[in-house]
């Protein structure tokens, strides 16, 4: 997409690229809550969407505004919130919600420091394994990283399109470099941008079963409103959408949950690779610090050290055969990120032990300088 | 080709610097079709305190968007001179506001001073037109940026029934640079 | 409530659904009539007769387990 | 007779309240209270949060939501907004509205957003087994106020009403015919509208507060809610510790979703 120059230039902002590409998507419901460094998504979108008549709401918490995307992606709306860390953590309980009944949303957290209210403008990507793991219960999730305001704009779409497709809530990271930074965005033909919807039930409603146990393991939920009357509930459920306690279905269903997620997980993660065939010393680097690295490796290059770099645009599911095939072929790899090692962890497991692995963690608020990245892979080579 | 061309707005929080920044970042892309990327650092108050803009030109891709070894630093006020102008290479260029930054920094470096502010207030008569007098000064001393696409860019950004007063402020600007070069 | 018994000439017809009936005692202790009575922990239709269809059993009733026609 | 078996999930029945228990007495009133309102089910959107009343969308067949604990009110406010041609009832109760979902229902009030919420009081939380909840009255016994409740309870329609709701009533289960009426109102209202329905716990609050029998908590109701005409006329010494039941807020005003159409018109004709 970037390379498309019949498209529309525009200077934006990582956060302002975002609610664009929201635009683009289809979403016309956004609900959210002030928060530093995240405000721009809400901000543009109170501006746009009236205009439009997309409906936007500021709530009265983080938790109300997670609340209530799930209820209108019910209604058939594209929905949308934007947060960063303290929002985010409020909003756990609900992005699980959203997990167990199955229903398309789009979350955005612009990544600040932490823990607690932490580093309010300064940048960080501490909540990667949040992102994971932070609801209770097992379950899949999908979650994308940007590193750019075009990929801001390309992945928000993305990200709709997901959530659409798997039936489920989708989270979109940022760091605050992205969100703050201005830069190019190529903006495509609309007519060339894929745009994908959630499925309609094929059934007439007396024969409807919201949940239904399908192939794909993706369930199908007509918008309220639509002569489909059924339940959705956050409590384990069988196909009709109402509460059990009979453990094999509660078993199945959170097989399904996760299965969900997994056995697609080939249609979902991407990654961009740079100068990585002939590479003997890997970086693994996502968002804001995967452009530090991206400089590294050119500043290796000219130095005749060979360094390449692998940049998840998924980070879950964790791109594990990419990793393994990375850690097969260099002499090490090195994680440099916003954080004390979060995915460090996940590449240290995919990589089997094959090659060592170096953290490089920074977690003052500074952004990693492609300096400090060259210093360890000469350190290391 | 350039390679790399970065630049660092400073002073305090409410100067306008952040909007000079993006005004800057539009004129090299949008108008001269090269890649500009603006950054942005500040801290929770929205007036007062240090704050810093950066724009880094380029012909090339933009890979990491903060500056590096600044070109030039703008600072309008002593606090960030002091707190912003270590990353400026030998051989760059120091623009300060004469009438707040009087203890200059130690360095190989050309410095610039004129009386920003002043300027603003006494030969535009504005005040909150210091960012794009500033802006004027810049690109007539840094000469990376043609004098046309930041007008341009002005134009673009800046409130309706403003473009004269912002006009005059850009123009005082240049006109005072290019009276310090010659 | 004189109107509602001189309107409706038919005779009550009072069901109790006993798989739904909790046996909370509600329509029992509340009926003006004393119609109903409690038999092994759950309602039951004692004195047809006398009901004057009220209704309130039925309104009461927190189990859907009462109907009266 | 009214037949609720075309409003209900016959298959759902026998419901899981306990023998007594109000909840299934107020279900009964909303059902005939919609029938008289003349809404579609297909339209209507059911929205619970979690606790013994919040099970109440399970039995009804229409759209229903059974939401987390709390939040009722921010997802029905996310399905009016999404669809605002959607009937949207909440269904909550004294835990679910005024302790952990009580800022919700503070804002929805203020915006006065076309969401009918039924908020079922019994005093208690009653599906964690009893413990004491914010309309719990001082002195009452619950599993975490052993001694004795030391704190003051919630005037929960007074805090609606403050907060800006359009339509406030209390109801009571005992009298049962008010209780329909009351909910028939809040139905027909455009904004937001509440009604605080009074209805007995015989499990979790009559066990420990010596009124064991379902019986005993409706007697308790029938001398305590005190319909709005006889409350007129009794001295404050008759009033301590009862509860006026009726209507008691009614007024119009801009409505949240007609006021977000005005605006999106305005917007698009630069009118």
């Amino acid at each position: 997409m970037s390379n498309d120059h019949s498209g529309r230039i525009r200077m934006m902002q990582g956060n302002e690229a975002c609610a664009e590409g929201a635009l683009v998507a289809g979403c016309r419901f956004f609900a959210g809550y002030p928060i530093t460094p995240s405000t721009e998504v809400a901000e543009h979108l109170s501006v746009k969407f009236p205009k439009i008549g997309g409906r936007f709401i500021q709530m009265e918490d983080e938790i109300a505004a997670m609340g209530a995307i799930i209820g209108a992606s019910l209604t058939g709306m594209k929905s949308l919130t934007a947060t960063s860390g303290p929002g985010f953590s409020l909003k756990q309980e609900n992005i699980g919600y959203a997990c167990m009944a199955e229903v398309p949303c789009v979350i955005i957290n612009v990544m600040r420091g932490g823990p607690s209210t932490g580093m309010p403008t300064l940048p960080a990507q501490m909540d990667v394994q949040q992102a994971r793991w932070g609801t209770h219960g097992d379950h899949g999730i999908i979650v994308l990283s940007a590193s750019s305001a075009q990929e801001s704009y390309e992945q928000t779409i993305r990200a709709f399109n997901l959530a659409e497709k798997y039936m489920t809530p989708v989270i979109l990271l940022l760091d605050e470099i992205v969100g703050h930074t201005t830069e190019k965005v190529i903006i495509p033909d609309e007519s060339k941008i894929e745009i994908v919807n959630r499925r309609k039930p094929a059934e007439k409603p007396k024969d409807y079963l919201p949940y239904r146990e399908t192939e794909d393991c993706i369930p199908t939920l007509a918008p309220f409103g639509t002569g489909y009357r059924y339940n959705v509930t956050g409590l384990c459920h069988n196909e009709t959408g109402f509460p059990t306690n009979d453990n094999k279905i509660i078993g199945k269903l959170v097989h399904r949950l996760v299965k969900k997620i997994v056995m697609h997980a080939d249609d979902i993660i991407e990654v961009k690779k740079t100068m990585l065939d002939d590479a003997e010393i890997g970086i693994f680097a996502y968002g804001s610090v995967s452009r530090s690295a991206r400089s590294a490796v050119l500043k290796c290059r000219e130095m005749g050290i060979k360094a390449g770099l692998l940049e998840p645009k998924v980070l879950w599911p964790f791109p594990k055969k990419e990793v393994l095939a990375m850690a097969r072929k260099v002499k090490a790899i090195i994680v440099p990120e916003l954080n004390m090692g979060q995915m460090a962890r996940e590449v240290e497991l995919a990589s089997r032990c094959a090659v060592p692995v170096h953290k490089l963690g920074r977690v003052d608020g500074n952004p990693i300088d492609p300096r400090e990245i060259v210093d360890m892979i000469k350190g290391v080579v | 080709m350039m390679e790399r061309y970065e630049i660092r707005l400073s002073g305090s929080g409410g100067q306008g610097l952040i909007l000079a920044g993006k005004i800057l970042a539009e004129a090299a892309a949008i108008y001269e079709g090269r890649n500009a990327v603006q950054t942005q650092s500040y801290g929770p108050e929205a007036r007062g305190g240090a704050s810093k803009a950066e724009v880094v030109i380029s012909d090339g891709e933009i890979d990491y968007p903060k500056a590096l070894e600044l070109d030039l630093l703008l600072s309008l006020t002593q606090e960030s001179c002091r707190k912003y102008s270590g990353d400026l290479k030998k051989g760059g260029i120091l623009i300060i506001d004469s009438g707040l930054v009087k203890d200059l920094p130690k360095g190989e470096f050309k410095v610039y001073s004129l009386p920003i502010t002043e300027i603003a207030t006494e030969k535009v008569g504005k005040a909150v037109v210091t960012n794009i007098v500033a802006l004027g000064i810049l690109t007539r001393i840094a000469g990376v940026i043609s004098e046309e696409s930041v007008k341009k860019a002005i134009l673009a950004r800046v409130p309706k029934g403003t473009e004269e007063l912002n006009m005059k402020a850009f123009d005082e600007g240049f006109r005072a640079g290019n009276e310090l070069l010659s | 409530m004189a109107e509602e018994q001189s309107a409706s000439k038919k005779p009550a017809v009072i069901r109790i659904k006993l798989e739904w009936c909790k046996g909370c005692e509600i329509c029992v202790a509340f009926c003006p009539k004393k119609v109903l009575v409690m038999e092994g922990g759950k309602a039951k239709v004692e004195n047809p007769g006398d009901c004057i269809k009220c209704m309130l059993c039925e309104l009461r009733c927190p189990d859907f387990a009462i109907t009266v026609e | 007779m009214f037949n609720y078996l075309e409003y209900i999930r016959e298959k759902n029945f026998p419901h899981i309240w306990c023998a007594g228990c109000g909840d299934g007495i107020v279900l009964k009133a909303i059902l005939r209270a919609i029938e008289k309102s003349g809404i579609s089910l297909d339209e209507t959107v059911m929205v619970s949060g979690i606790g013994c009343s919040s099970r109440t969308p399970g039995y009804v067949d229409m759209n229903t939501l059974h939401t987390t604990h709390g939040r009722a009110i921010p997802f029905a406010t996310g399905v009016k907004h999404g669809n605002p041609k959607l009937n949207v009832i909440v269904i909550t109760g004294d835990g679910d509205a005024t302790a952990i979902g009580g800022n919700h229902l503070i804002h929805a009030a203020r915006r006065n957003i076309d969401i009918t919420v039924l908020l079922y009081n019994n005093y208690i939380y009653g599906m964690t087994g009893g413990q004491c909840s914010p309309t719990t009255p001082t002195g009452s016994r619950a599993a975490t106020a052993p001694f004795g409740n030391i704190e003051p309870p919630f005037n929960t329609s007074g805090l609606a009403i403050a907060a800006g709701a359009s339509f406030v009533a209390r109801a009571d289960v005992y009298n049962v015919a008010n209780c329909e009426k009351m909910i028939a109102m809040a139905l027909a209202k455009k904004g937001f509208s509440l009604v605080e329905i009074l209805t007995p716990c015989p499990t979790a609050f009559g066990r420990r507060n010596k009124m064991a029998s379902p019986v005993k908590l409706m007697e308790w109701l029938r001398d305590n809610a005190v319909p709005a005409a006889k409350w007129k006329k009794m001295t404050e010494e008759e009033r301590r510790g009862r509860m006026e039941t009726g209507v008691l807020m009614d007024v119009d005003k801009p409505e949240y979703t007609a006021e977000y159409e005005k605006l999106v018109t305005s917007l698009r004709t630069g009118k």
